[in-house]
């Protein structure tokens, strides 16, 4: 239609979207899912490392690892305020996630086993969020390019604490050293999978490209995030678990092996190692918070009335 | 036990934060909202940021070379000089926010004092800390209020809660000779002076919030041996410690 | 990885019976009626015996020096060799006792092919802990025929437990080089060839307890690099470890 | 009555009493007070002990604890089927436990915060509730008198392993010493409390001695607990927290302090350290394990029927 080509025009020139404007269902429907997919990867990635605050090293660490985790929350809730602009609550997304209907990222269906998971998490797999998440800063839609922003700016800081932490690990005791190896070792092929499938088996992609609601493709984002990361591990001492993994001159980056994709698929259909113990910490709080909610909202009301009676 | 009166302070203070924020960060992912995933995040780490100048004060003023971490990693539950209160099991989100309120008003009237202490480390500390725990005092009260005035359910919960909580309360406010020491150094005042000022916080928040006073019942800790200001602590210390100190303790000298 | 295959057997074995009898401690005082208090401490009692066995063998073929209780408080998480299973949160009573179940048909089945090993101090072993497993099979089974044929709540209970338990018994039967070198040296069976006894008794007493054999579904530990034989393990056994050596760990070399 | 006096000259001859033959109202009712509260202190006393099986040292403590606690609930077995004799139903004997009409002794509401607890608990608890135990294997109710004599032999075990605990403490590191210095200083007089309070004080006393219930005041059994801890003490190397504690020759016994009787009082009344802890596990405990005594039921049920009908 003639609103759609004249939304793309928009889109074309760089414009950005904003929420009382019309827009394509479509559009709309990808940005919530996306969005509301993010959201929640914020929320349910404050479970693995909230496994260590308890077990943190040092006080330093500790406070370091409270505000990483307490700053996921914040963005969780700057996303769920972006997806709100699109007409669609927070409890309805969250009602979609509990009943799984929604998805969160898949590497948090990984366990945290060491301190060093705490590093290769920061380290790897907000690498990998903010690879994905620098080119969402200029997307089209207002609300949302807003949020990756300032998430942007969170989120490469912790990508550093969490360097940091392995930084110390390989500098550590040789069992430290260790901790870091099988660290990488575990996290490596998950956060390739962080990209999404082989461009070949997207889908979705050329109309999200169009719209800019996607940037890149996955396998350009995964190409660029190995060759940010090998010499990053170089530069640790530690090994990249593929021994395939070589410079290849000619395009200029790395050959690697593509993670184990049924591993990935079975992942995303519930099986991965903690599917059922994060879906079900976050549907436990919320179930259990239920009476707190609606307490809050019994006080208002009160309060409402109280105002009426009294003016 | 620590002769110094700094040391002692210090340590029940810094011990104090360390144990709360503790707590706290049990409920990282698992608040009833958003919100209060942030705030009590935010709370727990006001909390061991406080921990960490306390502890660190109570490891200069001691002069056995003992760093805030090692204080915090290396001593086993006896040597803990936190309140009973501050190591209760968390509960529901209610038992944590009474817990959080009963000692937050506590705490800012014990930091209020301290700002008059005549050592001038204590008194920088509690000023910094004083800031933050008036903002704690000032959000545990409003959700005690509006918990306790909020559904039949709610009501019924923050009853509970302060029920159970109450017998911890008294520990706050005896006198030991520590705390004398303490006093007549000028280090700190006595807690029974704090008393008169936490009545009255908690009289008004809980009136506000239709929830009646305990009253007088059964404190523990304040008489004989008890009492975890003098390191005679609950049961659930022990397990707390067991999961905070593992790092450091199955990895003795390791640098995280 | 250890080289010998009878110190890998020995861990592997030593571990489940350490792991699982820790959590079955747990339950002290706390079982849904005496006889069960009962029970489970004396199922604890024997597999904490067998782990000291165990453990002391891998320890004395390992010939470093480390006793059973070494490697039992000394190692961290990622030196277990046990069973995913048998770390799983205790759950209900129900889903302790269907894990428990599942568990000792595999194990009388492991046990019973060990007395045939050809490492006399296995074979050994595997004979006194034979007969304590036979009896807890019996128990494990008699309970899952009872509570799965028992009421429609419990009947709900021990179906959920099932399922959630299901995907960590493939584990149990998965070969890898370490059993290959074992089966090779004849110091024990591949695990999977105790798949068959094991479908026989899980087939007939999951029929007499009207409860559906969960069929082919995802399996944990068993791909990529996973799986608690090869001390990848879930979560929740560093939280159990670190309760479990707090004291070794915080007195280095106190004897008790 | 006749039947009374009657009554009384069999219990004068030491003769037992046996379930079936006729008794005093009074002397039945005494009885399951005392045997059921003596069942309620064996299934609560699982839980101080319960605390440290999950942390004991080594594998061999950790065998040993478990055994222990396995005995106490056989002992809760054995008396509540004592009890069972004189028309009480186990369940009956639980419901006042958890709704707080019967007791269990005062000491386990006393929290266990070192492992060298666990050997002052074997010592000192398991010694007292000896010294109670011993004379009621002579007491003139046969089943509690048959239930007493299979628990002594396993309480004395209990209490030499106690012992053997605190040996190896004392003979640790300083560290381990202080601590088991400092479990004596925490049970001391939560032991002496145990054999209830001064004779003067003391209600039912009388009756219960002539019927062969009790066969000695508290006061006696008391001191006689005292005499024989003191040498163990010394030996040990470990000091009684009782500046006033002294050698009468006069008397041939100690002199010891009082306990705090006020705290002994409050205790009883709910106010202990540990006092809402333990009765709520057990309380949850019974709770949640409904359906499943439910479930036992049904499946009998069920057995019996299809039985029936196969006939």
């Amino acid at each position: 239609s003639d609103q759609e080509r004249a939304f793309q025009a928009r889109i074309d020139r760089g414009e950005k979207i904003e929420p009382k404007e019309w827009m394509p269902e479509g559009y709309r429907k990808t940005l919530i899912r996306q969005i509301g997919q993010h959201a929640h990867s914020e929320i349910v990635g404050q479970l693995p490392e909230g496994n260590w605050i308890t077990r943190a090293p040092t006080l330093e660490r500790k406070a370091i690892l409270l505000a990483k985790v307490q700053d996921e929350a914040g963005h969780g809730l700057y996303l769920y305020s972006a997806a709100e602009t699109l007409g669609v609550s927070r409890d309805e997304l969250l009602e979609a996630l509990h009943s799984g209907r929604m998805k969160y990222s898949s590497i948090f269906n990984y366990p945290t086993l060491t301190w060093a998971d705490m590093g290769a998490v920061g380290w790897l797999v907000d690498g990998a969020a903010i690879m994905n998440q620098v080119p969402l800063q200029r997307t089209s839609y207002g609300p949302y390019s807003r949020a990756m922003i300032r998430i942007c700016k969170e989120e490469s800081f912790h990508q550093r604490q969490g360097y940091d932490i392995m930084m110390k690990m390989c500098s550590g005791t040789p069992e430290q050293k260790a901790m870091a190896q099988d660290a990488l070792d575990r996290f490596w092929y998950p956060s390739l999978m962080m990209f999404g499938p082989s461009d070949k088996d997207s889908v979705h992609s050329a109309q999200s490209m169009a719209w800019k609601i996607k940037m890149n493709t996955n396998d350009e984002l995964r190409q660029k995030f190995v060759d940010q990361t090998v010499p990053q591990a170089r530069h640790l001492g530690l090994t990249i678990p593929d021994p395939d993994l070589a410079w290849n001159e000619e395009k200029g980056g790395h050959d690697f092996t593509e993670p184990d994709w049924d591993e990935f698929y079975a992942v995303i259909a519930g099986n991965g190692p903690c599917n059922a113990e994060r879906l079900g910490a976050r549907v436990k709080a919320w179930d259990d918070g239920a009476w707190f909610r609606d307490a809050l909202m019994a006080h208002a009301e009160k309060a409402r009335a109280r105002r009426m009676a009294a003016e | 036990m620590d002769q110094d009166p700094v040391v002692t302070w210090a340590l029940r203070m810094g011990d104090n934060a360390l144990i709360l924020g503790h707590r706290l960060s049990e409920w990282c992912g698992h608040a009833p909202a958003l919100e209060e995933d942030i705030a009590t995040a935010n709370t727990a780490l006001d909390l061991i940021g406080q921990c960490r100048m306390w502890l660190q004060l109570a490891g200069d003023a001691e002069g056995r070379g003992r760093s805030a971490d090692d204080l915090a990693y290396l001593r086993d539950a006896g040597a803990f000089r936190n309140l009973l209160l501050v190591e209760r099991p968390n509960g529901d989100y209610g038992h944590t926010i009474m817990r959080q309120f009963l000692f937050d008003a506590f705490h800012l009237e014990a930091l209020e004092a301290a700002e008059g202490s005549t050592d001038s480390r204590i008194a920088g500390i509690a000023a910094k800390a004083r800031k933050e725990v008036a903002y704690h005092l000032e959000r545990s009260s409003d959700l005690v209020i509006r918990l306790g005035d909020g559904s039949d359910d709610s009501a019924a919960r923050m009853r509970a809660a302060l029920d159970a909580l109450w017998p911890f309360t008294g520990e706050m406010f005896v006198d030991d000779d520590a705390d004398r020491a303490a006093a007549d150094a000028g280090v700190a005042v006595l807690p029974s002076s704090l008393r008169e000022g936490w009545d009255a916080t908690v009289t008004e928040v809980l009136a506000e919030a239709r929830l009646d006073s305990p009253g007088e019942v059964w404190q523990q800790g304040v008489t004989g041996r008890g009492g975890g200001r003098r390191g005679v602590h609950s049961e659930h210390l022990g397990g707390l410690l067991a999961q905070m100190q593992f790092l450091q303790r199955a990895y003795p000298g390791a640098r995280w």
